[in-house]
Protein backbone atom coordinates (compact mmCIF):
# COMPACT_ATOMS: atom_id res chain seq x y z
CA UNK A 1 0.00 0.00 0.00
CA UNK A 2 1.34 3.48 -0.92
CA UNK A 3 0.68 6.41 1.61
CA UNK A 4 1.10 9.31 0.24
CA UNK A 5 1.55 12.75 2.38
CA UNK A 6 1.30 16.76 1.59
CA UNK A 7 1.68 20.11 2.58
CA UNK A 8 2.50 20.31 6.13
CA UNK A 9 1.91 16.52 6.93
CA UNK A 10 5.46 16.41 5.45
CA UNK A 11 6.77 18.17 7.92
CA UNK A 12 5.58 15.94 10.71
CA UNK A 13 6.33 12.63 8.53
CA UNK A 14 9.50 13.61 6.43
CA UNK A 15 8.90 11.90 3.76
CA UNK A 16 6.39 12.43 1.04
CA UNK A 17 4.84 9.01 0.64
CA UNK A 18 5.42 5.74 2.44
CA UNK A 19 5.37 1.77 1.35
CA UNK A 20 3.66 -0.56 3.90
CA UNK A 21 3.42 -3.31 1.91
CA UNK A 22 4.76 -5.57 5.27
CA UNK A 23 2.18 -4.28 7.57
CA UNK A 24 -1.47 -5.52 7.87
CA UNK A 25 -3.39 -2.80 7.82
CA UNK A 26 -7.01 -3.00 6.49
CA UNK A 27 -9.22 -0.02 6.73
CA UNK A 28 -8.67 3.57 7.36
CA UNK A 29 -9.52 3.50 10.67
CA UNK A 30 -6.33 0.99 11.30
CA UNK A 31 -4.24 3.04 9.22
CA UNK A 32 -5.33 6.30 11.70
CA UNK A 33 -3.86 3.79 14.21
CA UNK A 34 -1.01 3.23 12.34
CA UNK A 35 -0.17 6.74 11.68
CA UNK A 36 -0.65 7.64 15.33
CA UNK A 37 2.03 5.59 17.01
CA UNK A 38 4.57 6.00 14.12
CA UNK A 39 4.22 9.95 14.10
CA UNK A 40 2.67 11.48 17.53
CA UNK A 41 2.74 14.71 15.86
CA UNK A 42 -0.32 13.94 13.98
CA UNK A 43 -3.02 12.50 17.16
CA UNK A 44 -4.06 15.88 17.61
CA UNK A 45 -4.41 16.76 13.74
CA UNK A 46 -6.20 12.83 13.56
CA UNK A 47 -8.48 13.19 16.65
CA UNK A 48 -10.09 16.49 15.26
CA UNK A 49 -10.58 15.01 12.32
CA UNK A 50 -9.40 18.41 9.96
CA UNK A 51 -7.51 15.79 7.92
CA UNK A 52 -8.90 14.67 4.91
CA UNK A 53 -8.29 10.99 3.11
CA UNK A 54 -8.22 9.54 -0.62
CA UNK A 55 -7.77 6.57 -1.84
CA UNK A 56 -7.26 5.90 -5.11
CA UNK A 57 -7.52 9.70 -5.90
CA UNK A 58 -10.97 9.67 -4.74
CA UNK A 59 -12.17 11.56 -1.31
CA UNK A 60 -13.53 9.15 1.31
CA UNK A 61 -15.68 10.40 4.40
CA UNK A 62 -16.56 7.20 6.42
CA UNK A 63 -14.21 4.57 7.53
CA UNK A 64 -13.33 2.35 3.64
CA UNK A 65 -11.66 -0.94 3.99
CA UNK A 66 -7.83 -0.73 1.92
CA UNK A 67 -6.49 -3.40 -0.36
CA UNK A 68 -2.42 -3.80 -0.85
CA UNK A 69 -3.09 -2.05 -4.54
CA UNK A 70 -4.41 1.34 -2.78
CA UNK A 71 -2.96 4.45 -2.75
CA UNK A 72 -4.23 6.65 0.08
CA UNK A 73 -3.18 10.22 0.07
CA UNK A 74 -3.51 12.20 3.79
CA UNK A 75 -3.83 15.96 3.44
CA UNK A 76 -4.58 19.53 5.52
CA UNK A 77 -7.66 21.34 4.33
CA UNK A 78 -6.86 22.39 0.97
CA UNK A 79 -6.13 26.04 0.09
CA UNK A 80 -5.55 26.27 -3.94
CA UNK A 81 -7.18 29.20 -6.26
CA UNK B 1 -9.56 21.36 -20.45
CA UNK B 2 -7.90 21.62 -17.60
CA UNK B 3 -4.12 22.27 -17.53
CA UNK B 4 -1.64 21.80 -14.37
CA UNK B 5 1.08 23.34 -15.04
CA UNK B 6 4.31 25.18 -13.42
CA UNK B 7 4.81 27.62 -16.09
CA UNK B 8 2.53 30.83 -16.90
CA UNK B 9 0.01 31.75 -19.12
CA UNK B 10 -0.96 34.20 -21.57
CA UNK B 11 -5.30 34.75 -20.65
CA UNK B 12 -6.00 36.03 -24.24
CA UNK B 13 -3.98 32.88 -26.19
CA UNK B 14 -6.18 30.42 -23.67
CA UNK B 15 -9.64 31.64 -24.20
CA UNK B 16 -8.75 32.36 -27.81
CA UNK B 17 -7.66 28.62 -28.03
CA UNK B 18 -11.21 27.51 -27.07
CA UNK B 19 -13.13 30.27 -28.78
CA UNK B 20 -11.67 29.67 -32.03
CA UNK B 21 -13.57 26.35 -32.00
CA UNK B 22 -17.42 27.45 -31.54
CA UNK B 23 -19.14 30.31 -33.11
CA UNK B 24 -21.80 29.79 -31.00
CA UNK B 25 -20.29 31.25 -28.11
CA UNK B 26 -21.44 34.27 -26.99
CA UNK B 27 -20.08 35.04 -23.36
CA UNK B 28 -16.75 34.02 -21.56
CA UNK B 29 -16.66 34.73 -17.78
CA UNK B 30 -12.90 34.46 -16.75
CA UNK B 31 -11.49 34.50 -13.22
CA UNK B 32 -7.67 35.00 -12.95
CA UNK B 33 -6.13 34.67 -9.26
CA UNK B 34 -3.13 36.08 -8.47
CA UNK B 35 -0.43 36.22 -5.61
CA UNK B 36 -0.65 39.11 -3.53
CA UNK B 37 2.11 41.08 -1.58
CA UNK B 38 0.40 40.95 1.88
CA UNK B 39 -1.72 38.43 3.53
CA UNK B 40 -2.89 39.01 7.21
CA UNK B 41 -0.96 41.83 7.48
CA UNK B 42 2.10 39.98 6.72
CA UNK B 43 4.38 41.40 3.42
CA UNK B 44 4.49 37.81 1.04
CA UNK B 45 7.68 37.05 -0.90
CA UNK B 46 6.69 34.28 -2.83
CA UNK B 47 4.71 31.18 -2.49
CA UNK B 48 5.23 27.73 -3.16
CA UNK B 49 1.99 25.95 -4.47
CA UNK B 50 2.00 21.90 -3.64
CA UNK B 51 -0.44 19.65 -5.87
CA UNK B 52 -1.87 16.30 -5.76
CA UNK B 53 -2.12 16.20 -9.99
CA UNK B 54 -3.60 13.43 -10.27
CA UNK B 55 -6.44 13.99 -7.76
CA UNK B 56 -6.63 17.59 -8.91
CA UNK B 57 -7.02 16.56 -12.45
CA UNK B 58 -9.83 13.86 -11.73
CA UNK B 59 -11.62 15.99 -8.98
CA UNK B 60 -11.52 19.46 -11.48
CA UNK B 61 -12.76 17.20 -13.78
CA UNK B 62 -15.47 16.09 -11.68
CA UNK B 63 -16.64 19.65 -10.80
CA UNK B 64 -16.49 20.77 -14.41
CA UNK B 65 -18.96 17.98 -15.22
CA UNK B 66 -21.18 18.91 -12.35
CA UNK B 67 -21.29 22.41 -13.85
CA UNK B 68 -21.95 21.04 -17.10
CA UNK B 69 -25.42 18.98 -15.62
CA UNK B 70 -26.11 22.59 -14.24
CA UNK B 71 -25.86 25.03 -16.87
CA UNK B 72 -25.63 25.39 -20.15
CA UNK B 73 -22.18 25.48 -21.47
CA UNK B 74 -20.12 24.93 -24.70
CA UNK B 75 -16.85 24.42 -23.09
CA UNK B 76 -14.75 25.14 -19.50
CA UNK B 77 -11.02 25.80 -19.28
CA UNK B 78 -9.06 25.10 -15.46
CA UNK B 79 -5.49 26.41 -15.43
CA UNK B 80 -3.57 25.92 -12.20
CA UNK B 81 -0.24 26.55 -11.49
CA UNK B 82 2.40 24.59 -9.19
CA UNK B 83 5.65 25.49 -7.79
CA UNK B 84 7.54 28.47 -6.99
CA UNK B 85 5.08 31.51 -7.69
CA UNK B 86 6.33 35.25 -7.14
CA UNK B 87 4.51 38.23 -6.05
CA UNK B 88 2.12 39.52 -8.92
CA UNK B 89 2.40 35.97 -10.58
CA UNK B 90 -0.65 34.52 -11.69
CA UNK B 91 -2.44 30.77 -9.55
CA UNK B 92 -5.65 30.00 -11.66
CA UNK B 93 -7.71 30.22 -14.58
CA UNK B 94 -11.11 29.85 -15.32
CA UNK B 95 -13.60 30.29 -18.00
CA UNK B 96 -16.79 29.38 -18.56
CA UNK B 97 -17.69 29.44 -22.51
CA UNK B 98 -21.51 29.74 -23.31
CA UNK B 99 -23.78 31.05 -25.65
CA UNK B 100 -25.57 33.41 -23.05
CA UNK B 101 -24.45 35.45 -20.08
CA UNK B 102 -25.22 34.41 -16.83
CA UNK B 103 -24.41 30.75 -18.01
CA UNK B 104 -21.19 31.75 -17.86
CA UNK B 105 -21.25 34.22 -14.95
CA UNK B 106 -22.91 31.60 -12.50
CA UNK B 107 -20.62 28.38 -13.41
CA UNK B 108 -17.41 30.27 -13.42
CA UNK B 109 -18.28 31.47 -10.10
CA UNK B 110 -19.14 27.70 -8.98
CA UNK B 111 -16.32 25.93 -10.40
CA UNK B 112 -14.12 28.62 -8.23
CA UNK B 113 -15.57 27.88 -5.09
CA UNK B 114 -15.52 24.18 -6.32
CA UNK B 115 -11.95 24.54 -6.83
CA UNK B 116 -11.24 26.35 -3.60
CA UNK B 117 -13.15 23.77 -1.05
CA UNK B 118 -11.99 20.17 -3.22
CA UNK B 119 -9.05 20.64 -5.44
CA UNK B 120 -5.72 19.14 -3.82
CA UNK B 121 -3.46 22.37 -4.06
CA UNK B 122 -1.70 24.17 -0.79
CA UNK B 123 -0.20 27.30 -0.83
CA UNK B 124 3.02 28.21 1.88
CA UNK B 125 3.47 31.59 1.78
CA UNK B 126 6.96 32.67 2.51
CA UNK B 127 7.67 35.96 4.44
CA UNK B 128 10.88 37.42 5.09
CA UNK B 129 11.79 35.25 7.98
CA UNK B 130 8.95 32.14 8.12
CA UNK B 131 6.77 30.68 6.16
CA UNK B 132 3.41 29.33 6.80
CA UNK B 133 0.38 26.76 5.12
CA UNK B 134 -2.69 28.40 4.17
CA UNK B 135 -5.95 27.02 4.44
CA UNK B 136 -8.97 27.98 2.45
CA UNK B 137 -12.09 29.98 3.91
CA UNK B 138 -15.66 30.25 2.99
CA UNK C 1 -10.45 52.70 -17.29
CA UNK C 2 -13.05 52.77 -19.72
CA UNK C 3 -12.53 52.52 -23.32
CA UNK C 4 -15.10 52.92 -26.57
CA UNK C 5 -13.54 52.04 -29.40
CA UNK C 6 -13.84 50.15 -33.12
CA UNK C 7 -10.56 48.54 -32.66
CA UNK C 8 -10.13 44.55 -31.44
CA UNK C 9 -8.35 44.34 -28.00
CA UNK C 10 -6.11 41.73 -26.07
CA UNK C 11 -7.54 40.50 -22.67
CA UNK C 12 -3.69 39.73 -21.38
CA UNK C 13 -2.72 43.03 -22.57
CA UNK C 14 -5.37 44.99 -21.18
CA UNK C 15 -5.49 43.16 -17.82
CA UNK C 16 -2.30 43.49 -17.74
CA UNK C 17 -1.85 46.67 -18.29
CA UNK C 18 -3.74 47.54 -15.31
CA UNK C 19 -3.05 44.63 -13.19
CA UNK C 20 0.80 45.78 -13.35
CA UNK C 21 -0.17 48.79 -11.38
CA UNK C 22 -1.28 46.94 -8.23
CA UNK C 23 -0.03 44.12 -6.06
CA UNK C 24 -2.34 43.79 -3.78
CA UNK C 25 -4.83 42.96 -6.21
CA UNK C 26 -5.43 39.17 -5.49
CA UNK C 27 -8.68 38.37 -8.25
CA UNK C 28 -9.66 39.70 -11.47
CA UNK C 29 -13.01 38.46 -13.30
CA UNK C 30 -13.51 39.28 -16.66
CA UNK C 31 -16.76 38.79 -18.97
CA UNK C 32 -16.11 39.00 -22.66
CA UNK C 33 -18.97 39.42 -25.24
CA UNK C 34 -18.63 37.88 -28.69
CA UNK C 35 -20.78 38.61 -31.79
CA UNK C 36 -22.29 34.67 -32.40
CA UNK C 37 -23.15 33.24 -35.76
CA UNK C 38 -26.94 32.48 -34.87
CA UNK C 39 -29.48 34.52 -32.63
CA UNK C 40 -33.48 33.86 -32.83
CA UNK C 41 -32.79 30.61 -34.89
CA UNK C 42 -31.42 33.50 -37.57
CA UNK C 43 -28.00 32.71 -39.15
CA UNK C 44 -26.04 36.20 -38.36
CA UNK C 45 -23.57 37.66 -41.10
CA UNK C 46 -22.14 40.56 -38.96
CA UNK C 47 -23.77 43.31 -36.57
CA UNK C 48 -23.48 46.76 -36.58
CA UNK C 49 -23.02 48.67 -33.23
CA UNK C 50 -23.80 52.12 -32.26
CA UNK C 51 -22.83 54.00 -29.83
CA UNK C 52 -23.55 57.55 -28.34
CA UNK C 53 -19.92 57.86 -27.22
CA UNK C 54 -20.29 60.99 -24.98
CA UNK C 55 -23.20 59.81 -22.93
CA UNK C 56 -22.01 56.04 -22.83
CA UNK C 57 -18.77 57.18 -21.18
CA UNK C 58 -21.14 59.11 -19.03
CA UNK C 59 -22.82 56.21 -18.17
CA UNK C 60 -20.48 53.88 -17.47
CA UNK C 61 -18.67 56.17 -15.60
CA UNK C 62 -21.47 56.02 -13.22
CA UNK C 63 -21.57 52.10 -13.45
CA UNK C 64 -18.01 52.02 -12.22
CA UNK C 65 -18.13 54.40 -9.36
CA UNK C 66 -21.97 52.60 -7.95
CA UNK C 67 -20.26 49.36 -8.26
CA UNK C 68 -17.11 51.05 -6.14
CA UNK C 69 -19.40 51.92 -3.60
CA UNK C 70 -20.70 48.84 -3.56
CA UNK C 71 -17.56 46.39 -3.34
CA UNK C 72 -13.71 46.73 -2.31
CA UNK C 73 -12.39 47.54 -5.72
CA UNK C 74 -9.05 48.29 -6.67
CA UNK C 75 -9.81 49.06 -10.08
CA UNK C 76 -11.91 48.61 -13.06
CA UNK C 77 -11.93 48.22 -16.96
CA UNK C 78 -14.89 48.34 -19.75
CA UNK C 79 -14.01 47.99 -23.66
CA UNK C 80 -16.67 48.25 -25.84
CA UNK C 81 -16.39 48.15 -29.21
CA UNK C 82 -18.37 50.33 -32.07
CA UNK C 83 -19.03 49.86 -35.84
CA UNK C 84 -19.28 46.65 -38.42
CA UNK C 85 -18.88 43.71 -36.17
CA UNK C 86 -18.28 40.04 -37.18
CA UNK C 87 -19.34 36.56 -36.39
CA UNK C 88 -16.80 35.54 -33.79
CA UNK C 89 -15.34 39.34 -33.26
CA UNK C 90 -15.63 40.30 -29.22
CA UNK C 91 -17.59 42.93 -28.50
CA UNK C 92 -17.23 43.80 -24.58
CA UNK C 93 -14.80 43.57 -22.03
CA UNK C 94 -15.79 44.18 -18.44
CA UNK C 95 -12.70 43.40 -15.57
CA UNK C 96 -13.05 43.76 -12.02
CA UNK C 97 -9.98 43.71 -9.91
CA UNK C 98 -10.06 43.45 -5.98
CA UNK C 99 -8.30 41.27 -3.39
CA UNK C 100 -10.80 38.69 -3.02
CA UNK C 101 -12.27 36.61 -5.10
CA UNK C 102 -16.22 37.85 -4.58
CA UNK C 103 -16.01 41.77 -4.85
CA UNK C 104 -14.17 40.97 -8.11
CA UNK C 105 -17.40 38.63 -9.57
CA UNK C 106 -20.22 40.22 -8.00
CA UNK C 107 -18.70 43.64 -9.35
CA UNK C 108 -18.38 42.59 -12.66
CA UNK C 109 -21.90 40.85 -12.90
CA UNK C 110 -23.67 43.74 -11.48
CA UNK C 111 -21.24 46.14 -14.24
CA UNK C 112 -22.46 44.03 -16.70
CA UNK C 113 -26.31 44.27 -15.80
CA UNK C 114 -26.15 48.05 -15.88
CA UNK C 115 -24.13 48.41 -18.44
CA UNK C 116 -26.70 46.19 -20.75
CA UNK C 117 -29.65 48.28 -19.34
CA UNK C 118 -28.47 51.68 -19.20
CA UNK C 119 -25.67 52.02 -21.87
CA UNK C 120 -26.67 53.71 -24.90
CA UNK C 121 -25.30 50.89 -27.73
CA UNK C 122 -27.46 49.50 -29.88
CA UNK C 123 -26.88 46.49 -32.11
CA UNK C 124 -28.19 45.72 -35.54
CA UNK C 125 -27.75 42.14 -36.60
CA UNK C 126 -26.99 41.83 -40.63
CA UNK C 127 -28.97 38.18 -41.80
CA UNK C 128 -28.63 36.85 -45.18
CA UNK C 129 -31.80 39.37 -47.36
CA UNK C 130 -31.97 41.19 -44.19
CA UNK C 131 -30.87 43.56 -41.06
CA UNK C 132 -32.80 43.73 -37.24
CA UNK C 133 -32.25 46.05 -34.61
CA UNK C 134 -32.20 44.13 -30.91
CA UNK C 135 -33.73 45.11 -28.25
CA UNK C 136 -31.61 44.11 -24.49
CA UNK C 137 -34.01 41.46 -22.83
CA UNK C 138 -33.62 40.43 -18.79
CA UNK D 1 -31.71 73.23 -29.81
CA UNK D 2 -29.53 69.84 -30.75
CA UNK D 3 -32.19 66.73 -31.26
CA UNK D 4 -29.90 63.44 -31.99
CA UNK D 5 -31.41 60.12 -33.18
CA UNK D 6 -30.07 57.05 -32.68
CA UNK D 7 -30.97 53.13 -34.00
CA UNK D 8 -33.97 52.65 -35.58
CA UNK D 9 -35.35 56.01 -35.08
CA UNK D 10 -32.82 56.99 -38.17
CA UNK D 11 -34.75 54.83 -40.16
CA UNK D 12 -37.95 56.92 -39.57
CA UNK D 13 -36.47 60.76 -38.95
CA UNK D 14 -34.14 59.92 -41.77
CA UNK D 15 -31.46 62.13 -40.26
CA UNK D 16 -28.72 61.61 -37.47
CA UNK D 17 -29.46 64.85 -35.63
CA UNK D 18 -30.95 68.03 -36.26
CA UNK D 19 -31.17 71.51 -34.91
CA UNK D 20 -34.22 73.28 -33.97
CA UNK D 21 -33.10 76.57 -33.22
CA UNK D 22 -35.89 78.62 -34.56
CA UNK D 23 -38.35 76.56 -33.02
CA UNK D 24 -40.30 77.26 -29.83
CA UNK D 25 -39.87 73.52 -27.88
CA UNK D 26 -39.56 74.52 -24.08
CA UNK D 27 -40.19 71.49 -22.42
CA UNK D 28 -39.79 67.73 -23.57
CA UNK D 29 -43.75 67.32 -23.54
CA UNK D 30 -43.53 69.59 -26.50
CA UNK D 31 -40.94 68.35 -27.97
CA UNK D 32 -42.93 65.04 -28.35
CA UNK D 33 -45.90 67.26 -30.07
CA UNK D 34 -43.51 68.34 -32.34
CA UNK D 35 -41.69 65.23 -32.48
CA UNK D 36 -45.53 63.52 -33.88
CA UNK D 37 -46.60 66.53 -35.88
CA UNK D 38 -42.84 66.40 -38.15
CA UNK D 39 -42.61 62.25 -38.29
CA UNK D 40 -46.16 60.56 -37.98
CA UNK D 41 -44.33 57.66 -37.71
CA UNK D 42 -42.75 58.31 -33.81
CA UNK D 43 -46.44 58.80 -32.93
CA UNK D 44 -47.18 55.11 -31.58
CA UNK D 45 -43.54 54.70 -30.22
CA UNK D 46 -43.57 57.56 -28.33
CA UNK D 47 -47.57 56.97 -26.70
CA UNK D 48 -46.06 53.81 -26.16
CA UNK D 49 -43.86 55.07 -23.71
CA UNK D 50 -40.76 52.75 -25.47
CA UNK D 51 -38.33 55.40 -26.78
CA UNK D 52 -35.76 57.20 -23.78
CA UNK D 53 -34.95 60.62 -23.79
CA UNK D 54 -31.38 62.40 -21.91
CA UNK D 55 -30.74 65.74 -21.92
CA UNK D 56 -27.05 66.86 -22.15
CA UNK D 57 -26.26 63.07 -22.11
CA UNK D 58 -28.61 62.36 -18.39
CA UNK D 59 -31.74 60.19 -18.64
CA UNK D 60 -34.97 62.10 -17.86
CA UNK D 61 -37.72 60.09 -16.60
CA UNK D 62 -40.55 62.77 -16.32
CA UNK D 63 -41.13 65.79 -18.32
CA UNK D 64 -38.15 68.39 -17.83
CA UNK D 65 -37.59 71.96 -19.33
CA UNK D 66 -35.13 72.72 -22.21
CA UNK D 67 -32.80 75.27 -23.16
CA UNK D 68 -31.99 76.54 -25.96
CA UNK D 69 -28.49 75.15 -25.79
CA UNK D 70 -29.68 71.60 -24.50
CA UNK D 71 -28.63 68.34 -26.33
CA UNK D 72 -31.86 66.49 -26.54
CA UNK D 73 -31.37 62.49 -27.53
CA UNK D 74 -33.90 60.04 -28.77
CA UNK D 75 -33.50 56.47 -28.87
CA UNK D 76 -34.89 53.05 -28.88
CA UNK D 77 -34.44 50.62 -25.42
CA UNK D 78 -29.99 49.61 -25.55
CA UNK D 79 -28.41 46.83 -27.01
CA UNK D 80 -24.88 46.81 -26.44
CA UNK D 81 -22.96 44.60 -24.31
Amino acid sequence: MQIKYFAWIKDITLCDEEKLDDIKINDIENLKLFLINKYPNLKKHIQQKILRFAINKEYISNNSNLKNDDEVAIFPPVSGG
Amino acid sequence: MIKIQKENFNVETEIESIKSLYSDIGAVTTFIGYVRDTNNNKIVKSINLEVYEEMALKELNKIIIKAKQKWSLIDCLIIHRYGNLKVNDKIVLVASFSKHRIDSFESCNYIMNYLKKDAPFWKKENYNNESKWLTNTN
